[in-house]
């Protein structure tokens, strides 16, 4: 296990890895937002949680596609199946890396980019928490949509249609979460509703995800 | 005689053409008789006016759009649990019909949304949750679309289709609470017996209800019946080793 | 030393793409053993050897002694081109939990290149160090499907002379190649049990036919 | 003949022209792929038949 966790995250940081490609995607969507709705502070700092939450939501799905369909297709998935390793583990594993290379870095971006936005000062610590505690949903559920579309030639695209339905609940309570923490309300309810939809999706997307991944070999 | 029998394709494909001709018949007879009952026959509604017209199309459409998702919900769990092939392909049959019902309930909506709300669209719990039903669809009939081989597609479809249901309710609970919505309660609260809509408006309705429902089920065998077809033709051909 | 049990076939029937290929196949496979399959090009033996590394369901039959017991190797090396040929070897061994990787080095004349990225290798030495992840795997029956291919004469023989050394150890191999590698090994045609074309086997395509 | 819809004639009219065409369409492809499958189905059952 930890092996295979400690092997994607060096792969990730090796050249050709992507790992930044995410954060790099965060920050073009953060500086653009202005641009395009134009510079009124006030305006910024209220569309800011819903922003920042949007933009590492689809720099989490931009390197989905690479989670699982390079390791079918040099026949590392083949060996994998093949090995001690229970493939559930294995899914949750990758699960793991993909979120230490890609939603981690953008939790900790998102208070940087909420300064650009104007994020009220009351918000800065419910977007991390919301964030925190969002993203490895986002990545447990995104590797789901991997293994659904693991054997299918350019299913990068099919891939985000399939995940950005499962992906709605996730940004609304996340979202919702740090918009109420910018208002100074209280983000209690949305922030336990997130925890509730993270953990019952760590525990069980992984055996959905192996599921697929066995039907799909096959 | 059990009722698995039916899940043998041949066996299938005759019962569906006993039954065709009057499934289509009844489902042509109660949505065109329903349909016009409804147009012509009815008042307008004293605060809507007649835009409450709309509900004849609106609520038949949206309730099979919902019923088609079950439906094919139960189809897929067959799949996986017996293997029977008509089963998951009457879920891919279901899935465009679906489609196209929860397409007509969001263009009506957004069309009588118009006049009573004064917009074409509002992010209202239900219509949002019609968008995002409208979004499974679409991933489903693209993944069934993009697998070449069609047990694997059966069986990666199914699990989306498992995965995708506790997903939309999920979604259904999360855009509740993030708008709580301009729109009207429901029409026909099936739950508690009672009814929202007067008596006038609530037969053609009913009517049209049961219409819609017979075309899906029309539709469905029909497409049911080609996708054993289009198999068999897969089958045969590939048996014959490439000579035919 | 490994465990010594019988890797069994029996009756086995196999599908590819929904359509039965092999029907019938049987065989057994003792410690110390290897069989080389043969037949033409799309009579079943990857298929076969897919089945038998649990990769793939079979339609029919039985096979005995194979769980956690197969170390698979296809066409595929499962190499990462950003990893070095060390890197590459202590991912494997770490996963089945093998403790050393010198030995397969030194069989595969890899030491030379232990610090290279593996996707700078040339395709010969790549498929050399796939081959040498089976001797990390420590698992006794190895499963190889074409395993000499882009391998040249001096390659062949340090593959023949690692199954040998396998099968001195009680390990047993199951081969699917067309060119001779000097073994002294049991042949197994699959040719012989092609599936007739209306088999009855339990095939997905079955139901419509 | 035609009801008074009043103001709101052009969505009425509108709803039921889209949902009439779009129902027409999903019927109209329903069949024109059932009756491609019906004939490539026949023309294999005949050449298989023939074969052998």
């Amino acid at each position: 296990m930890k092996a295979l966790l400690v092997r994607d995250i060096k792969l990730a940081f090796r050249a050709g890895g992507g790992f930044g490609l995410g954060l790099a995607f965060f920050l073009i969507v953060t500086v653009l937002v202005p641009f395009s709705v134009g510079p009124q502070q006030a305006l910024l700092g209220s569309i800011a949680p819903g922003v920042l939450w949007l933009g590492a939501l689809l720099a989490c799905l931009l390197s989905l596609d690479r989670l699982l369909a390079l390791d079918f297709e040099d026949g590392t998935l083949d060996l994998l199946v093949t090995s001690p390793l229970p493939l559930e583990g294995a899914v949750s594993v990758k699960a793991l890396a993909h979120w230490i290379t890609t939603g981690l870095p953008l939790v900790l971006a998102a208070p940087v980019l909420g300064v650009l936005l104007n994020l009220p000062p009351a918000g800065f610590g419910w977007l991390v928490a919301s964030l925190a505690l969002g993203t490895p949903a986002l990545s447990v559920i995104g590797t789901f949509g991997a293994a659904l579309t693991v054997g299918i030639k350019r299913g990068g695209l099919l891939l985000s249609l399939l995940v950005l339905p499962l992906y709605v609940p996730t940004l609304i309570f996340g979202a919702e979460a740090a918009r109420r923490g910018a208002l100074g309300l209280d983000p209690a309810t949305p922030l336990l509703m997130l925890a509730g939809i993270t953990f019952a999706t760590v525990g069980l997307m992984p055996f959905a995800s192996a599921a697929v991944l066995r039907m799909g070999l096959r | 005689m059990s009722i698995w029998q039916y899940a043998n394709p041949v066996k299938f494909l005759s019962l569906s053409a006993k039954v065709q001709p009057v499934l289509w018949v009844a489902a042509g007879f109660c949505v065109v008789v329903g349909l016009i009952w409804g147009f012509f026959g009815t008042p307008d509604d004293f605060r809507q006016g007649s835009t409450v017209k709309i509900i004849y199309l609106h609520v038949p459409a949206a309730l099979m759009a919902i019923n088609a998702w079950f439906m094919m919900l139960i189809t897929s769990l067959i799949w996986l649990v017996r293997r029977h092939h008509v089963s998951v392909l009457a879920a891919k049959a279901a899935a465009p019909v679906g489609m196209v019902m929860t397409v007509i309930a969001l263009v009506t909506g957004a069309i009588w949304g118009q006049p009573m709300w004064g917009t074409w669209w509002a992010w209202d719990p239900r219509l949002t949750s019609f968008l995002i039903l409208f979004l499974f669809y679409l991933g489903y009939i693209a993944l069934w679309e993009a697998i070449e081989d069609p047990d694997t597609a059966a069986d990666l479809t199914s699990v989306l289709c498992l995965v995708g249901s506790v997903f939309a309710v999920l979604s259904r609970y999360a855009v509740q609470f993030w708008n709580q919505g301009l729109h009207q309660g429901t029409s026909v609260p099936v739950a508690t017996g009672g009814r929202t809509v007067s008596d006038v408006f609530f037969y053609p309705l009913v009517m049209c209800m049961v219409g819609f429902g017979l075309l899906f089920l029309a539709l469905v065998l029909y497409r049911t019946g080609t996708e054993i077809r289009l198999r068999r033709t897969a089958a045969l051909r590939a048996r014959a080793g490439g000579n035919v | 030393m490994f465990d010594p049990h019988i890797l069994s076939v029996s009756d086995l029937s196999v599908a590819r793409g929904g359509l039965p290929v092999l029907a019938g196949v049987g065989f057994d496979l003792v410690p110390g053993q290897a069989l080389i399959l043969r037949g033409p090009n799309g009579s079943g033996k990857t298929t076969l050897l897919r089945t038998i590394a649990g990769l793939q369901l079979p339609l029919q039959g039985a096979i005995s002694g194979a769980d956690d017991r197969i170390a698979y190797a296809a066409h595929a090396d499962g190499l990462k081109s950003m990893l070095s040929v060390t890197e590459n070897l202590l991912f494997w061994a770490e996963i089945f939990g093998y403790p050393q990787i010198d030995p397969a080095l030194d069989a595969y004349a890899l030491r030379p290149l232990a610090t290279r990225l593996a996707g700078t290798l040339s395709a010969g030495q790549k498929r050399r160090l796939g081959l040498a992840r089976l001797m990390i795997t420590g698992r006794p029956v190895w499963v190889l499907d074409e395993p000499t291919v882009s391998l040249d004469s001096s390659a062949v023989a340090m593959f023949a002379d690692a199954v040998r050394a396998h099968l001195a150890r009680g390990g047993s191999a199951l081969i699917a190649t067309h060119i001779d590698l000097g073994l002294d090994a049991d042949v197994f045609d699959v040719s012989a049990f092609r599936a007739q074309t209306n088999a009855r086997l339990g095939a997905s395509d079955e139901a419509f036919l | 003949m035609t009801p008074d819809l009043g103001k709101y004639a052009v969505e009425v009219l509108s709803a039921y022209a889209a949902s009439v065409v779009l129902l027409v369409a999903l019927i109209a492809v329903t069949l024109r792929r059932g009756r491609i499958a019906r004939a490539a189905l026949k023309e294999v059952e005949r050449e298989v038949k023939s074969d052998g």
